[in-house]
């Protein structure tokens, strides 16, 4: 008997009618996700490459494209200054009401998003609870710290969450070992614990800065000028069409997809001082 | 001098209940204690990682109660070592004097060559040994001059042959540098070679505090007595090892063990209760260890007997009631115990 | 030496100073999502209580919301059909190009929302990909359907990969046993995985949900009409300022806080199953 | 009859290699072998579970490689147990007669009875300990009346008691059903007191295939032989019984053991070489069991000699060289053992 009868007496059972509705069904999501953005950015570059390139250098495109990075880049500095010390916290301390911090600090994940901009609004407004007296210092109604507030507002729970988990996944013993070896709180946290959640701190910072520059909803409410990308998306396409959007949406997504693509890549090469 | 006064705290499930203890200068102290009886979270309160509930510590005659663990100058050894996995032995090893802004790579050359890990300062912890890696992690300690050293089960992630070369590195130490040692542990072969005292720690609270012959030949209570059991360790000098066999003088008696060390080391040699037989007159056998000795103790246990027999050292042995009944074992009465050296595990 | 001189000698230890600044700043973040919600919702309620009086008895608010929860939850079941499938075969099966199809399903997490808007219309407007020929059959353009393609495609990773992580917590070894009993692999999957992984599935389902309903950009570029919550929040503010459009806010912010708290309630409670 | 052949399959970094085995009907079949030796994956095969990448298995005259699991009819119980954990026992123990459609309490309330676990067929496995999990788990099994029973090291995630009663229990289910049974494990006691034959298996490839004698007295190379290790074990049947001392016959030579077993059983007798004593004369001792025997073989082993005495049964025994030079001994030699009744451990 040779090899090859042998392959296919073993390979004579047919995939199961479930598993086989269930691969069908499976490509079914697949080419959904992937033919709504494939079908975007092929068609663009197939149809339409010149517009493309004329919104690849049109300044105010790239104006709006840049203003996304840069308040998504400040929300996501700010995220970190208050998001890291709450994961330490968080992941360290017990205390009553935890539950109900970790609640709060996640509902901007699940609140609708123009709803969030009426609550920025309320607060940030000319005549808000913190915009009216900051009024003869600081504008947040269109304008830039409007824009990075509703980012921040968004945005902030990603870094806080990952961080949290970074935190976890250092051991506290290896803390309480740097402690008697000589070092205070600040040097131990700096050498010792900041270097071994860099990977979690990293791949949350980025989460965050994707998930403030996506944000469309609050930030518009808040802020329709100075245009964000998103923004400029939806402007162009109420008062040009379909056919003038989306060079821009294209050229986002790309900056999207980069920052996306190196999570992944980070959050599957870099485990070497994980705990598992 | 350490002096810990009705030291009270709570923590998850342990809970430490009025610890009262005074461990003297150059001291190697044992606590000694099943599992769950709280021995970590005390040797944790004693560095200062976490706050008391209530009491107070002293270190000389200095309350550090109050103190953060980086101003006590306490060395801590974790069971898992606990080395810093991003950095590599040497900066380990330097962690304690980078604190302090002192420099010195002769320090951590020197105390690298006393470990025997001066060829694995560039290595990762990921890459080292479980043994390698305690070697590490107490040249990290010494390395800052502790007044005290904490450890915290330094043996038992250990596998046997590394335990026996970490109990003398750990023992030389002592020796070497006078240092006071707090020593947390569950096995009590390790407590009796190693402590000046053992204390007997369970469920929260000091049970017993002596000398390991106090705590093992007369434990207090019931408890005690059965945590600490009966196995039969024997502390002897090593007079001639050659073939794998080796002589040890026990107090003047001679024994003999299959074990490689070397003459002249002082060792201790272990033996199991059930590995020893009891007769009435010498004989020739292979059991290579033949002793006459008083019956000094018998204890009824089910279905055995244990017998505590005085041959110029103690050892405890059972035999089955009816091998009781049929040598006429009787207290005060002569009797001839054996066992082989293959039955021995010097130490 | 009474108890509470020890007491008090056991706490001369002042907090870490950098602990100290560790707890303002989480304060601060925990003060900035906290008062942004509460003052919205409080200041609804005492300045105004009966706009959110005459809110909730108006039809078109009603309506609006109504629609939001129904779109969200056509979208949701839509994402178990499809959803489920794919989780079950991504925690059992492994294949060449499985992290690309993971990294493709979780891109619409991260893609800016008015970007998706113009994928999706790209694809199901009047001349789209799908849109065109369908268009005799079914209208996604102003409707409903567009909507909950909207909701869909950006609410399905949630699902997807929270029903992944409850088939992977199901021991394959179950099914196997399962199987050697007699059951086939349908009803192993009904009688077995299906209960095993139960509760996250459920939790699954609830954030695809809320993160359905909270969808502004990507729909409002699809359907503006008929109204979802969202939309009518920003046409309301557009047209009549905030005060008229904050009751609405108010109110879908309280819809949204019932869901929310029951997936925390669920996420604490229901570990029975739990493989750790 | 289970025909393997020329099997194949390589999953994560197991890999069998071309398998091929014959088993009996109503056969006790061992497959025994280090941890990673690929067996469960085996086992799985068998069960249909996985596809192999080549080779065939027939179960009678039927070719079955091709099959999916539920067509089979082989009960399969994973080491640690697996129960549904959302179903009572009662509701596991049911779910096969639920899958043929079938309702039948009695047959539940039969075999729950058989295995003693009537009364915790209203549990969930959380509540159970691991004994009564593996018990549960049999009667879902044998509820189902499979051809083949695979069993994937039953014993080895039980506490030694509960490995004997469940050992215990394996025996009589076969003697009782006739059933085919495979069963994997890596304990060489195990497999030699409840196989009819044993595979070796090691490395993804089965080396030895016979009886336990064969396997344990005759091994085919080094690696088997090293692997089989020397363990003593006797068959015997318990003649008296009381106190908690038991006599056994094994072979006809009586032997006594610190045991609580009940006359009439027929049982399995351990003992450690190096607890075994060698002389050259009778003697007086609390050594119960002493024997005269010829010496068969002779082997150094570093400090150590391994020898073979046949006193009606085989036995090894470790002597240092010492002893063995001092008592003179040699191949043919008549010499005495002796071994205490509490070093026998009887299963």
């Amino acid at each position: 008997m040779g090899f090859l009868t042998k392959q296919k007496s073993a390979n004579n059972r047919r995939t199961d009618p479930l598993m086989l509705l269930f691969y069908i069904l499976s490509l079914v999501l697949l080419l959904f996700v992937f033919v709504v953005i494939a079908n975007m950015i092929i068609g663009q570059v197939m149809t339409d490459l010149s517009g493309l390139v004329d919104a690849a250098s049109s300044k105010p495109v790239l104006k709006s494209i840049f203003l996304s990075l840069y308040a998504g880049f400040l929300a996501t500095m700010i995220s970190l200054l208050l998001g890291v010390p709450t994961a330490y916290i968080l992941a360290r301390k017990n205390f009553t009401g935890k539950r109900f911090v970790e609640s709060m600090l996640d509902v901007p994940v699940v609140i609708p998003h123009t709803v969030a901009g009426i609550a920025l609004l309320t607060v940030f407004g000319a005549n808000g609870l913190l915009g009216a007296p900051l009024q003869p210092y600081i504008q947040f109604r269109d304008a830039m710290p409007g824009i990075v507030v509703a980012m921040l507002f968004v945005s902030a729970p990603y870094l806080t969450n990952s961080a949290r988990e970074g935190f976890k996944n250092v051991d506290p013993k290896l803390e309480n070992v740097a402690r008697s070896l000589g070092a205070p709180l600040w040097k131990t946290f700096a050498i010792v614990t900041l270097p071994l959640a860099s990977r979690h701190l990293l791949i949350g910072s980025i989460m965050c800065w994707a998930r403030a520059i996506s944000e469309f909803g609050a930030v518009v409410m808040i802020a329709y000028y100075p245009m964000i990308g998103p923004t400029l998306i939806y402007d162009r396409y109420l008062s040009q069409g379909l056919s003038a959007s989306r060079p821009i949406a294209v050229l986002l997504i790309l900056v999207t997809l980069v920052i996306f693509i190196t999570v992944r890549i980070l959050s599957a090469g870099w485990r070497v001082y994980d705990k598992d | 001098m350490i002096k810990i006064k009705e030291l009270h705290r709570r923590w998850k499930e342990f809970r430490l209940a009025g610890i009262d203890l005074e461990i003297a200068d150059g001291e190697y102290f044992v606590i000694l204690g099943p599992t769950g009886a709280g021995k970590t979270l005390l040797l944790e309160l004693i560095a200062g990682f976490y706050r008391p509930d209530g009491g107070d510590i002293y270190i000389g005659d200095k309350n550090v109660t109050g103190l953060p663990p980086e101003k006590r100058n306490i060395g801590f050894l974790y069971q898992d070592y606990s080395l810093f996995p991003h950095m590599n032995a040497a900066k380990n090893i330097e962690f304690g004097m980078r604190m302090r802004g002192i420099k010195d790579s002769d320090t951590v050359k020197k105390i690298a060559g006393y470990l025997n890990i001066g060829h694995l300062l560039h290595r990762y912890s990921q890459t080292l040994s479980g043994g390698e890696q305690q070697r590490v992690a107490l040249a990290r300690v010494l390395v800052i001059n502790p007044d005290i050293l904490l450890l915290d089960e330094p043996l038992s992630a250990l596998d046997p042959g590394t335990q026996d070369s970490t109990r003398n590195i750990l023992k030389s130490i002592h020796s070497d540098s006078n240092l006071t040692v707090i020593h947390v542990t569950h096995d009590q072969t390790e407590a009796r070679i190693l402590a000046d005292r053992i204390a007997i720690m369970m469920d929260g609270r000091i049970v017993q505090v002596g000398t390991p012959d106090e705590v093992f030949d007369r434990p207090i209570n019931d408890e005690v007595a059965h945590f600490v059991g009966v196995e039969n360790v024997l502390k002897g000098k090593v007079t001639t090892s050659s073939n794998g066999i080796s002589m040890l003088d026990i107090g003047g008696t001679m024994l003999e063990a299959v074990s490689e060390c070397v003459a002249g080391d002082t060792v201790y040699a272990c033996l199991r209760p059930e590995n020893i037989t009891l007769g009435t007159t010498g004989i020739k056998s292979s059991a290579r260890n033949t002793y006459e000795g008083r019956l000094v103790e018998m204890e009824r246990m089910g279905a055995l007997v244990r017998v505590k027999v005085d041959c110029g050292f103690l050892l405890n042995a059972f035999v089955t009631n009816q091998s009781a009944g049929e040598l006429g074992l009787m207290y005060g009465e002569t009797v001839v115990v054996s066992f082989k050296a293959s039955a021995v595990h010097v130490v």
